[in-house]
């Protein structure tokens, strides 16, 4: 686990085990202090995990800026599409976009500005990258918070009742529901939630708005909840996704904790059974669980892209696919370093966060 | 006593002044599983090395295989030390076997029993019959009529029919010695002794040799011609059964057979965890959890002081009764 | 021990449940009836533990010996219905009288720790990897008293001195403490409640020797303290025969040999429990010596049973009726049983019950 | 970066709040950029159209020029000075006067600032010098005559704003509102990718909209903004670039929506790649040598029944392709003759590809003489339905041919176009009321001076005898003559066979009859309303009698927001009930 | 624990390979007795060989020519009628013609995708695992690098960069998801490799080669089988995804392209769900279907899964 940079989501690479069977300390009264040395050793953990984390955002940095360069397409003849331009005029744009010098120079230059956030300027909006991301990332973390937050308490509450009453009707129904809903491609749903709920179809009077984020013509608290009205359908997209992929994660997790020997103990010791699942075992299974919530909240924020375009959503994933088709260079690298620095920083967040769950990890 | 004289013969396989360290993870110090151990194994001999969990017994039996690579010492088997080139440990492992502890983990759940056994024979080219081979070897192993096991898969065996089976696997390629880690450890009491007695007859019958490491005495007593005791990577105690487990002259051994549930006297429970091989204590190793030290009676024999200090040698590999302590030194002929 | 105090009449039917005519006095601490354990049903039903009978004075260390899946564990277990839904209880268990198998769920669940207490088997698992050991010992603690969290942390902290561990060790997790200690936590977690019965599975299998003599010498010394009755449950004959007072061996479910424990290990008049005791070498013994002895054969498995008494295809001794003749426990001499047909015949002065 | 914006509040933003009348119209295009130096899209230059004044606008029922910010203008004798008189009565909203100053200030801003010429560089590319001798005169001075003077498309914004702008290549006026500006709306709030929100000018010269407000809204998905009209979200929707023919077909069903079908200004044609080769004759490329041959081309097009093109894949909303300018164009729309016509005749089109050498072999295949198979690409754009549905049939059609077809979608053909590495693809051009443009880039000097550079040529069509017709056009002051001599232009592009119109697509949009009472098109009769050249539609359009209704409809829409979002609190909370309930019972029910 | 269910022992003059090749087929069975026993699983495969069994005979049933849009037989997006079960296209085509067709696509891209990302992860898996040393850590970083590259954008940006095939997008597929069962493989692999066996092997002489083909590869295989499953119905929803997206090649007909056809005629304004339901229906089904399966394997191969039956 310490080697990797990502928490690998399977349960066996998980829980760690302390594998020698002499423990760090003997029977005896020790001097040290076992818990400063242990916050030392969290902290050299967590460090670790931090240096990884900043050589993959590096490695996400490279990749970004050659991966697109692979893209047909010269962006200068792109920007004065059909206009009347000149040689002149096109070496100058050249210039101006830097593209005139060569692959490496470019490249150092890129990363040196990449470093103080300055990601170039958009062919197509001719605003500094950096704004116009800064003007979709409410948008879309809103979106995906929302969905987030939903997804995760409903995909983990029914994921531990469903693998408590393992078998149970309530289990096979909302197992099935997940996997229906997990194989469910997520644009259709969400276009058919807007044939059904938005334009309305038959007898269903169409109540939520086709798309956008806001109509524009309120302010105040009028404004907010058209912001929700809004919402309404793009949220329950995303949620039905992924808190089919919650729930499956949470009720395997929770199975594989089912058997274990601790919560007999803890039954033995006259528990009650929502005790025995609340205090001992949704604790234990959560540690897979809270990996993968983590990662998936990295890759949400990437698959909102799908959710943004069927229902025209002012954020990140709108602005990536507009980009890519240009191809806005600049707009598009660092749109792909951002969705990359998501995951690795919910990877990252979770591989920290994991051993203030797990006492196993790290120390 | 149906050994020969044992003393004469040139040893099999020895260990000479071998050192096994394992570099410390996170900064921690290196192990020192295996600190300098001379043991000799003669042809036809069954020696069991015994000691605590984690005094570094099973890495010295798997640095005797060749897999792990010593940090210091060598190795020889026949006379020749041990080549860890690819061609010539391939050889050496026809030649030596192993047979772990736990006979569930040491078969491939998809590999049938035939297949188990005729492992062996496949990496290293069998030229003869292979069935007659598998038949030969499950047979010896004592699993009879033969053809009955070759197509079960481990799972439909019985714990000691398991072990027969590894036992079998290391038979077929006609081994000079076994080593054998642990190996009825996870076997009920009752299967046990039949695994022990094969050996014992391996032993009469093919002139097998064999390394037996165990944490179990009793084990010793049944079969073993010759035993070693380890703590913290050392040999501190070897000789021969008889006369080392009656008559235990290191006070570790004395310890260790103390505490056996029938054994007559007080028991003398060692206390705290076995220590840790990344701190090697100076002087004797065991001195800090003597109770020899602890009683006084070291200080009247006068090696208190030497104990914690004076490192002691490291014993040779030989048959005859040797302790490496100041103590049972000092008084050898009245312990 | 109230169970020598009466010498048993020869009694018309070996198999009858415990003794009635015994003078009316509390009841034992434990006293198990005719329990049955099936897992599953149907063509997969495991009979997993197949009519038992014990009983445990307080006070009174029972240790139960046998090979590896012979139902020590499912009959510990069962001893506080803990045992999963799949599982088929009958016969009684009679905690100070009361039954656990009628018992309401909330009667139940006061009962356990605080009638009765389990140290499980493989500390490793049995304690929660996300607590501190201090939070997991005083758990039972503000459960079943009205203490205040301070209170329990204070009383675990004084448990695991108890155990021989520092106070301070309350705030380790277990993966921070060696096999012995957890082993020792178990215990004192055992003891948090102060139950009047301690089950003990296999407290110290996959101990090392020196450890596992510490840790026996520790429940020894406890019980001793404590007056608690203790079930020891092992398949070392050899431990139970020097720490316990009775001992039962457990054959495929079925109790098949029982009695005081040092007479049973010198000289068990089952013949497995005989070669239970001979697979223990006595060093020292020249018997022993080159000559391991173990019994041929393989344990059964307990979904596919053999047919007649469950042992004789192992058995150096059986006779041609073993194969078809199921039997039971019958008297043995002294406070001793044992479950087969020779038993009585050579050993026994009382003449042979009709049957 | 920005300009201070000195906010006189505009006498509307008093007025009460009830009543307004909103015109929300979709769009699926996101705007580019707010600087009319930057704005490159319809969407973003149409938005200016109506936030600045230009100097002239064009007459929505002829295209004529008629007066905008400027009242007059008037060339010198050598045509190299026109004189601008700028109107007295247009203000900016934030209250000063709009005058030649700004104007000068803007073509000056232009051609001294890189950065400002992005968008409309081309205008003063011939501009020697621009001055405002006083307010109400604008001098500009050419280096060579420019016909195009009446036509300057070039918003003007107010100098006293814009002088504090620092980097022009980088300001895009979205921080400050409301905008200043002295078009017949003032643009008042914009969301990336939401929406612009403008008001009525009140005291715009030619008079004040008839809407209070207007909003682009967008949408990313067009058949998302169509539902949304069908709902009444939004007032109109414009195509992108025209509605598909499945919308249109709804909507012409739904209660209150008219269709707006107008004869598109577009052309849809095939182009093939006539070999590319830069302005020196230097070849490059790959295009398919058989094309090289007329008769491959002819053939070719008389294998494609247009017809079915425009009934099955218009549907209707186009008209079968003729001449190279569409009919809309009257003066210049021009027909083949009955002899010249390459009208569809599969048999016709297999007698000419075996007459070019173009053999069916027995499998079917047309195979050349050098035994290799006729097999061609064609470049298809990737969000263009019509390109691949079009792709679909031609497949079909030119397989009975024994020709093999591999359509190529991409998102952005033009690295393989330029490059001149494919054999065909799908063209389509909007014709200017001038036809100089599209015109111009089938002439040699459209070519390329560098292979794969990016320069004005369509496909690079280079024949001599089109040069000359068009050199003589160019120099063709009166206007039969030189629509004449452009007629005969497209006769000979016609002949050729590398550019053949297969459709004039119309440009189909749809509005409520319940939100707009009227709105003008653009040309007055049959024209249509989104993306005109002046701004007409939007200046005209008259709410309808319970217009206020398409606004309370918005605040309808946060009352049913309220209503949503007070329902989804009950059902949460009916949900958390009847779960804490089963909680209960699961507790009470004992279970292990 | 001994099985008495010794069938009559094999007759000794069989070879052992017959023999071995006798008992493999008996653990398949014994295999398909137990994923008998789960009846989603059972609902999957019989879903797969009903669509399987449409794919194989898609020209049969529906003919060559229900593709063609010159011969379409109907109107343009007509709606469902006994003549055409499910509506017609834009062009006029019968749809449930197109989805039949779709099948084909959608299953070749599926599985041919599927296969190779889990070949990629499974060879790399197995050899991280196995190998220690500079090897497994550059491997592992790749992994991981690949593994924090969202895949949705990564396999966008490369169907944006190489052209529009059917083969783009099963490169783009297989390149981008083998992380995961690189990840899965490797810690199974590494499981398989802490086991005795592999340690009495090498004290046997075996070799890198013998442990990772021998021991590795047959133990790991289940678990491929069972990731491979999952990795086509993400696959199939990928395809799908890029389709829509317009990102695979419009020429060819398959369930995300039909989608995206229906999308961009106008299906959703039009409120012509016919068009819109079949296709995503499909997807969902399949990839259910392949779900379903994969479950099912998975718990008869780790019983502790506690898959619903
Ligand atoms: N691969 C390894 N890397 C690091 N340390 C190791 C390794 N193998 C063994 N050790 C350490 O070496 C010491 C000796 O281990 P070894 O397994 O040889 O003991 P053992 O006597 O066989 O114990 P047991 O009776 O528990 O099997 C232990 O402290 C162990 O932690
Ligand atoms: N949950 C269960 N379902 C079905 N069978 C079970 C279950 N638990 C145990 N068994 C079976 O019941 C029998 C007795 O198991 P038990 O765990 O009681 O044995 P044991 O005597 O404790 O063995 P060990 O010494 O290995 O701990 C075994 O054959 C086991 O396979
Ligand atoms: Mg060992
Ligand atoms: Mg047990």
């Amino acid at each position: 686990m310490s080697s990797e940079s990502t928490p690998a989501l399977l349960k066996g690479a998980a829980g760690v085990e302390s594998t020698e069977s002499g423990g760090p300390a003997p029977a005896g009264p020790s001097a040290r202090s076992p818990r400063s040395r242990s916050t030392a050793a969290y902290l050299r953990y967590a460090a670790g995990k931090l240096a990884g984390a900043a050589v993959s955002l590096f490695a996400v940095l490279v990749t970004s800026f050659f991966l697109f360069r692979l893209i047909p397409g010269d962006p200068v003849k792109q920007m004065t599409g059909g206009r009347q331009v000149s040689t002149e005029q096109i070496a100058a744009m050249r210039r101006e976009f830097g593209l005139d010098l060569p692959l490496w120079q470019q490249f150092t230059q890129y990363c040196g500005k990449a470093l103080t956030g300055d990601f170039g300027t958009s062919y197509q909006f001719r605003a500094p990258v950096i704004d116009k991301i800064a003007e979709a990332l409410p948008a879309t973390l809103l979106l995906t918070g929302t969905a987030f937050v939903i997804y995760t308490l409903l995909g983990i509450w029914l994921g531990a009742r469903s693998a408590w009453r393992n078998g149970s009707a309530g289990d096979r129904t909302n197992t099935a529901f997940a996997l229906t809903l997990y194989s469910v491609p997520s644009f259709w749903l969400g276009l058919l939630l807007i044939i059904t709920l938005s334009v309305g179809i038959g007898p269903i009077p169409g109540l939520f708005p086709t798309g956008g984020m806001e109509s524009g013509s309120t302010t105040g608290f009028d404004r907010v909840l058209d912001i929700a009205h809004h919402m309404v359908l793009p949220v329950i997209t995303l949620v039905a996704v992924e808190y089919a992929r919650t729930l499956l994660v949470m009720r395997s997790s929770l199975l594989d904790e089912m058997g274990s020997d601790y919560l007999t103990t803890a039954r033995a010791k006259g528990l009650r059974d929502d005790l025995v699942r609340r205090k001992h075992a949704v604790p234990n299974a959560m540690l897979p669980t809270v990996t993968l919530l983590f990662v998936n909240l990295g890759t949400t924020v990437a698959g909102a892209i799908l959710v943004e375009t069927v229902f025209s959503w002012p954020g990140l994933g709108g602005l990536f696919y507009q980009a890519l088709s240009v191809p806005d260079l600049p707009l598009v690298q660092a749109l792909f370093f951002v969705f990359a620095s998501a995951v690795i920083l919910m990877n990252t967040l979770a591989d920290v966060i994991y051993p203030l769950l797990d006492p196993r990890v790290g120390r | 006593m149906t050994t020969a004289p044992l003393a004469t013969t040139t040893p099999l396989l020895s260990a000479e002044a071998l050192k096994v360290t394992f570099p410390g993870r996170r900064g921690a110090a290196t192990a020192r599983a295996v600190d300098g151990v001379d043991l000799d194994i003669r042809p036809g001999e069954i020696v069991a090395l015994v000691g605590e969990s984690g005094c570094g017994k099973t890495t010295l039996a798997r640095s005797l295989l060749g897999l792990v690579p010593p940090t210091a010492g060598r190795v020889t088997f026949a006379g020749a030390p041990l080549d860890y080139a690819g061609r010539a440990l391939k050889a050496y492992r026809k030649r030596v076997q192993l047979v772990l502890q736990d006979p569930s983990g040491s078969l491939n759940p998809r590999h049938t029993v035939y297949d188990a056994v005729a492992e062996g024979l496949r990496i290293h080219g069998h030229a003869g019959d292979e069935r007659a081979a598998v038949s030969e070897a499950l047979s010896r192993a004592g699993l009879r009529p033969p053809e009955r096991f070759f197509l079960r898969y481990p799972h439909e065996l019985s714990g000691g029919q398991r072990q027969r089976v590894v036992i079998a696997g290391a038979l077929v390629l006609e081994p000079e010695l076994i080593v054998a880690d642990e190996p009825v450890a996870s076997l009920d009491a009752s299967v046990r002794g039949e695994i022990l007695a094969l050996l014992l007859r391996l032993r009469d019958e093919l002139g097998l040799s064999a390394l037996v490491v165990t944490h179990d005495l009793g084990l010793a007593w049944n079969i073993a011609d010759r035993v070693a005791v380890m703590y913290l990577g050392r040999i501190v105690e070897t000789g021969p059964v008889e006369q080392l487990l009656t008559a235990p002259q290191h006070p570790y051994t004395q310890a260790l057979l103390s505490v056996l549930p029938e054994a007559e006297g007080e028991p003398v429970v060692l206390t705290g965890e076995p220590p840790d091989p990344s701190k090697v204590p100076s002087g004797c190793r065991f001195h800090v959890r003597c109770q020899v030290l602890a009683s006084g009676e070291a200080e009247r024999a006068g090696v208190a002081e030497a104990c914690r200090t004076v490192d002691l040698p490291v014993l040779n590999g030989g048959a005859e009764t040797q302790v490496a302590c100041h103590w049972a030194a000092a008084c050898g002929g009245e312990a | 021990m109230t169970a020598t105090t009466t010498t048993t009449p020869p009694n018309p039917d070996p198999s009858a449940a415990p003794d009635l005519s015994k003078p009316i006095s509390e009841p034992p601490l434990l006293e198990v009836r005719n329990l049955t354990v099936t897992y599953g049903s149907g063509a997969d039903a495991v009979p997993a533990v197949r009519g038992v009978d014990l009983r445990v004075e307080a006070g009174q260390k029972l240790g139960i010996a046998g090979e590896s899946g012979c139902g020590k564990s499912t009959l510990a277990l069962a001893l506080l219905r803990l045992l999963p839904a799949s599982a088929k209880l009958t016969g009684e268990i009679l905690l100070d009288g009361e039954d656990i198998l009628t018992m309401k769920w909330g009667r139940l669940r006061a009962v356990r720790w605080a009638g009765a207490s389990i140290v499980f088997q493989g500390a490793m698992h049995s304690l929660n990897a996300v607590h501190r050991v201090g939070d997991q010992i005083a758990e039972p603690i503000l459960l079943h008293s009205k203490a205040t969290p301070a209170a329990a942390r204070k009383r675990a902290g004084e448990l695991l001195e108890q155990v021989g561990l520092p106070a301070a060790r309350a705030q380790a997790y277990p993966h921070e403490l060696s096999g012995g200690q957890r082993q020792r936590v178990m215990i004192a977690m055992a003891l948090a409640c102060d139950p009047r019965l301690i089950v003990a599975d296999e407290p110290t299998t996959a101990l090392d020797v020196m450890i596992q003599a510490q840790i026996l010498r520790l429940i020894e010394q406890l019980v001793a303290d404590q007056g608690v009755g203790l079930i020891m449950i092992s398949h070392d004959l050899a431990v139970l025969a020097d720490t316990c007072d009775r001992l039962s061996v457990m054959y495929a479910g079925r109790v098949v040999e029982e009695g005081p424990a040092r007479e049973v290990y010198a000289e068990a008049r089952h013949p497995y429990g005989r070669a239970l005791s001979a697979a223990f070498p006595k060093i020292g013994d020249p018997a022993s010596r080159r000559a391991p002895r173990g019994l041929p054969g393989d344990p059964p498995d307990p979904a596919a049973l053999p047919g007649g008494c469950t042992f004789h295809p192992r058995c150096p001794v059986a006779l041609d009726s073993c194969a078809t003749e199921d039997q039971e426990l019958r008297e043995a001499g002294g406070e001793r049983r044992a479950a087969c047909v020779l038993v009585d015949a050579p050993a026994s002065d009382r003449s042979r019950s009709t049957s | 970066v920005v300009p201070g914006n000195p906010l006189a509040p505009a006498p509307s933003e008093a007025r009460a709040d009830d009543g307004k009348t909103t015109l929300t119209v979709a769009v699926a295009q996101s705007v580019d950029s707010l600087s009319p130096f930057l704005a490159q899209r319809l969407l973003s230059t149409s938005i200016h159209r109506l936030m600045y004044d230009y100097l002239t606008n064009y007459d929505a029922k002829d295209n004529k020029a008629i007066p905008g910010l400027a009242t007059a203008w008037e060339p010198s004798a050598d045509k190299l000075t026109w004189t601008y008189t700028i109107r007295p009565d247009s203000k900016w909203s934030d209250g000063q006067q709009a005058t030649a100053e700004d104007a000068a200030w803007t073509f000056n801003k232009m051609m001294t600032d890189e950065g400002a010429a992005t968008s409309n560089g081309s205008f003063v590319g011939n501009f020697e010098k621009v001055t405002a001798p006083s307010k109400d005169k604008l001098v500009i001075q050419l280096k060579e005559p420019q016909a195009t003077m009446a036509a300057l498309d070039v918003p003007i914004v107010p100098r006293h704003v814009w002088e504090k702008v620092e980097d022009f290549s980088k300001f895009n006026n979205d921080k400050d509102f409301p905008v200043v500006g002295n078009g017949p709306f003032i643009l008042t709030d914009y969301k990336v990718d939401s929406f612009v929100k403008l008001k009525a000018n009140k005291d715009f010269w030619r008079g004040s909209p008839k809407f209070d407000e207007l909003v682009f809204r967008y949408y990313k998905d067009q058949d998302a903004a169509v539902a949304a009209l069908r709902k009444g979200e939004v007032s109109f929707v414009a195509g992108s670039p025209s509605l598909t023919p499945a919308q249109s077909a709804s909507l012409e069903n739904a209660p209150d929506i008219k269709v707006n079908d107008a004869p598109g200004r577009r052309f849809f044609a095939l182009a093939v790649n006539p070999g590319a080769r830069t302005k020196d004759g230097k070849k490059f490329g790959d295009g398919h040598p058989a094309l090289l041959d007329q008769k491959v081309r002819h053939a070719l097009f008389m294998a494609v029944d247009r017809k079915t093109i425009i009934d099955k894949v218009f549907q209707g909303h186009a008209v079968e392709g003729e001449g190279y300018i569409p009919p809309r164009f009257s003066d210049y729309f021009w027909k083949p003759s009955d002899g010249q016509k390459l009208a569809y005749d599969p048999a016709k089109a297999s007698a000419l590809l075996d007459e070019a050498g173009y053999k069916k072999n027995s499998a079917g295949k047309r195979v050349g003489k050098d035994g290799k198979p006729l097999d061609f690409r064609i470049l298809c754009h990737a969000t263009d339905p019509n390109d691949k549905a079009i792709g679909k049939y031609l497949q079909e059609w030119w397989g009975e041919q024994g020709i093999g077809l591999k359509v190529d979608c991409l998102d952005n053909v033009s690295d393989p176009w330029y490059a001149g590495e494919y054999d065909l693809a799908f063209d389509g051009w909007s014709v200017n009321p001038d036809p100089d443009f599209v015109l111009s880039i089938h002439t040699c000097a459209a070519l390329p001076s560098k292979a794969k550079e990016s320069a004005a040529t369509d496909n690079f069509i280079c024949d001599k005898q089109y040069d000359e017709l068009y050199k003589k056009q160019l120099a063709e002051y009166d206007p039969a003559k030189r629509a004449d001599l452009v007629r005969q232009l497209e006769s000979r592009l016609y002949d050729t066979g590398y550019m053949n119109v297969m459709a004039y697509p119309n440009a189909v949009e749809a509005y409520r009859t319940d939100h707009i009472e009227s709105i003008t098109t653009m040309p007055a009769a049959a024209g249509n309303i989104y993306g005109q050249d002046g701004y007409w539609s939007w200046w005209s359009a008259v709410p309808a009698a319970g217009a206020s209704s398409s606004s309370s409809s918005d605040s309808g829409g946060s009352s049913t927001g309220v209503l949503i979002g007070v329902g989804i609190a009950v059902v949460v909370l009916a949900g958390g009930g009847l779960l804490f309930a089963m909680r209960r019972r699961s507790t009470a029910e004992d279970r292990e | 624990m001994t099985v008495t269910t010794d069938k009559p022992e094999s007759a000794p003059t069989d070879s052992p390979r017959a023999l071995a090749r006798a008992r493999r087929r008996q653990a398949a069975l014994r295999f398909w007795r137990q994923y008998r026993t789960h009846r989603a699983g059972l609902v999957g495969l019989a879903v797969l060989a009903v669509i399987a069994l449409l794919a194989l005979t898609a020209p049969l049933l529906v003919g060559a020519d229900s593709q063609s849009v010159t011969n379409a037989p109907g109107g343009p997006m007509e709606a469902p009628s006994g003549k055409f079960p499910l509506g017609t296209d834009q062009f006029g085509r019968s749809l449930l013609a197109l989805m039949l067709w779709g099948t084909r696509v959608s299953l070749t891209v599926g599985l041919l995708a599927a296969f190779l990302s889990v070949a990629i992860g499974t060879l790399i898996g197995i050899t991280a695992g196995h190998f220690k040393g500079w090897y497994a850590t550059v491997i592992m970083r790749v992994t991981d690098w690949f593994l924090v590259m969202p895949t949705l954008v990564l396999a966008i940006a490369l169907a944006t960069v190489l052209s529009r095939s059917i083969w783009t997008t099963i490169l783009a597929i297989g390149v981008t998801t083998w992380p995961t069962t690189a990840r899965l493989v490797r810690a199974q692999t590494l499981s398989v490799e802490s086991r005795p066996y592999i340690e009495r092997s090498r004290a046997l002489g075996g070799g890198h080669g013998h442990i990772m083909s021998r021991h590795v590869l047959p133990n790991v295989m289940p678990l491929v089988l069972a990731q491979t499953t999952l990795v086509i119905s993400t696959a199939i929803l990928t395809e799908a995804t890029l389709a829509f997206l317009g990102l695979s090649d419009p020429t060819i007909v398959s369930w995300g392209g039909l989608l995206q056809d229906a999308r961009e005629a106008g299906a959703v304004s039009s409120g012509n769900w016919w068009y819109l339901a079949p296709p995503g229906l499909a997807i969902a089904v399949v990839a259910l279907a392949f779900t379903l399966c994969g479950r099912a394997i998975e718990s008869v191969l780790n019983p502790k899964l506690g898959v619903s039956r």
